[in-house]
């Protein structure tokens, strides 16, 4: 499996999101947490990057993350997937490393 | 699988030592082996005793010390970065000739060393940071 | 104009505490909150702008039990009971997040990107987080 | 022109320390009067005389303690800051039963009501952090 | 006199520039500092920001944190002005008020 | 092939550090620095990367004095010394920032954000700062 990377900032405040997603290859994983999780909601000046990331990367969003900032899954950007910490642990073991995008 | 955590702030000012935490749990809880918590930059100031955050909040130099209890877990505080920042333990502060020291329960400190080692011996490495 | 007794207490400011961070994420939508609040008693001219990222503290339904961390977004409908009644969101960082008025947890004003940019002209104070 | 200064972060991970010591130096030389210096957020780590940089580094918190030394600058740490990131003096080490403290001289602990005094009191307020 | 705008972040990583660019009034002051120096260069990506907003704004940028970087004065955009310390301090006493994009 | 003395020091991995901050505003390049020497001596496969404002901690005539800070950039031209040859900085942060190969204080590989991308897929570790 190829890369888990990790994106914690939201996209209106810092680049990171960008970085992440133009140095993910076909396959790569995306996972937002904490103020990153403000990159997987629908609606906003910024989903179209997720939603075209989609089409060759898997994109997750931490459950608790979103909950906690009054965001519903319901929210989250068609084709994105929650998943709870026990969810990241396996994102963690799934693919081959991690790089989180600080 | 075998895991390693590196946290890179303080506790409170960001939220990565939360996640750390909440994340190492639910490893533990999987089964998973965490080979070393590694502290370095602010990261060290997770392992202050002298922290006393509001009742209503969460403690995590608290959980991080009770959680290296209940698993056996290493957590390794980076001695330059510590020194940067005023973390020290009794054989630190008399080296220093530092009257007292603040080295929470269950942290050790130690060098960068035992971050490569963990790069090495950890199947995955997790990072936490700003 | 102001009552005589007012006046011994010293000239009175304009404070503005601009909120541009997103909660939980860091710490400064906290404890600007805690500044805010100890503010309330020194009988200056508060006002409390949330812009850029700051408009996701005011979100509705903030939930964090499973983050572990306190939840203060409470406290926002606190601010009323401390005469803190000047809260002002801005239209545009509203907009760009895809939210509106709704999910707000208080009734706040709503300010242009121009009108907010005036009114932080007029202020004496501004203390940003 | 009666100036206050508001650090939010700790000194050596970011800038924001080091900025507003060369301000506060550049302000002082220039003749005006510094109100207060107020710490806030992880800028209450400035106040901490547990740290050791390396040798051919700054040392920001002796930097403090000098500067406040001879210009009687008042440096004041926010108590509720303070006690989330375990920066204690000699009466709250006592008062939550911690064994020691490691404030650094010319520092002292209060509340977040000295930020706002020196709001009123001084004619502009500067601001450092992340 | 209007506000002084503080900015100290890189605008290649951050979006505080483009907060600070767009609540300053006409006559207002922007002055880089720390990592923001970044901002104040000539011949990268965000540089007609800069010299756009020279059009109603004074802009500073300060010498001591750009020499630490090893830029000189004459790789910044023409019309920006280089302060040091002191500079930084009188302007701002020449302005009404400070607000720092962090 | 690696010599048998080799085998025995345990398997090497290949580790990259990704740097992507400038330097000074924060202290990540040089605590970063700080690893990368002590990494040297674990006989690994170690690879340096500089992308997004980590191109600007190689720039060349840094000069701290009026910062009060250290310069730490000269460590960088030491890093031959600790066998650590694999240095790459990535061509579209470059382009974007204005540098070119002259402004670096040391010679370094550029790389495109493709060839990046697939060298940093074939790493073992890799640690950000």
């Amino acid at each position: 499996m190829a890369m888990l990377h990790t994106v914690n900032k939201s996209p209106f405040e810092k680049r990171s999101l960008d970085s992440a997603l133009s140095h993910a290859i076909d396959g790569a994983a995306i996972l937002m947490i904490e103020d990153g999780i403000y990159g997987a909601l629908k609606g906003t000046a910024v989903s179209a990057k997720i939603e075209k990331a989609l089409g060759n990367l898997k994109v997750y969003v931490l459950g608790p993350d979103l909950k906690a900032r009054g965001m519903t899954e319901d929210q989250v950007v068609d084709g994105v997937k929650v998943v709870d910490y026990a969810g990241f642990v396996d994102l963690v073991t799934e693919y081959d490393k991690v790089q989180a995008w600080l | 699988m075998k895991l390693a955590v590196l946290v890179n702030e303080g506790p409170y000012q960001h939220q990565a030592a939360d996640s750390a935490l909440q994340f190492v749990k639910a490893a533990v809880a999987k089964g998973h082996e965490i080979f070393r918590v590694f502290f370095y930059h602010d990261g060290v100031n997770n392992g202050t005793r002298f922290a006393i955050p509001p009742q209503d909040d969460r403690n995590i130099t608290v959980e991080w010390s009770k959680l290296a209890e209940e698993h056996k877990l290493d957590l390794v505080v980076c001695i330059a970065a510590a020194q940067r920042r005023g973390i020290l333990d009794e054989n630190e502060a008399k080296r220093q000739g530092k009257s007292g020291d603040n080295i929470a329960p269950g942290f050790r400190i130690s060098g960068l060393g035992q971050l490569i080692e963990a790069g090495i011996q950890a199947e995955r490495l997790v990072v936490f940071g700003d | 104009m102001a009552e005589p007794w007012e006046e011994e207490e010293g000239p009175v400011k304009k404070f503005m505490y601009v909120n541009r961070k997103a909660p939980y994420g860091t710490i400064y939508a906290l404890e600007s909150l805690e500044v805010v609040l100890i503010a309330a008693a020194f009988d200056q001219d508060v006002s409390l702008v949330f812009m850029d990222d700051g408009v996701y503290q005011l979100k509705k339904g903030q939930d964090t039990k499973g983050i572990g961390m306190k939840n203060f977004s409470p406290t926002y409908r606190a601010l009323e009971g401390y005469d803190i009644e000047k809260l002002y969101v801005e239209k545009e960082s509203m907009e760009s997040r895809g939210l509106t008025a709704d999910d707000m947890i208080i009734p706040v004003e709503m300010l242009s990107k121009d009108e907010l940019t005036s009114l932080m002209e007029e202020q004496d104070v501004v203390m940003s987080f």
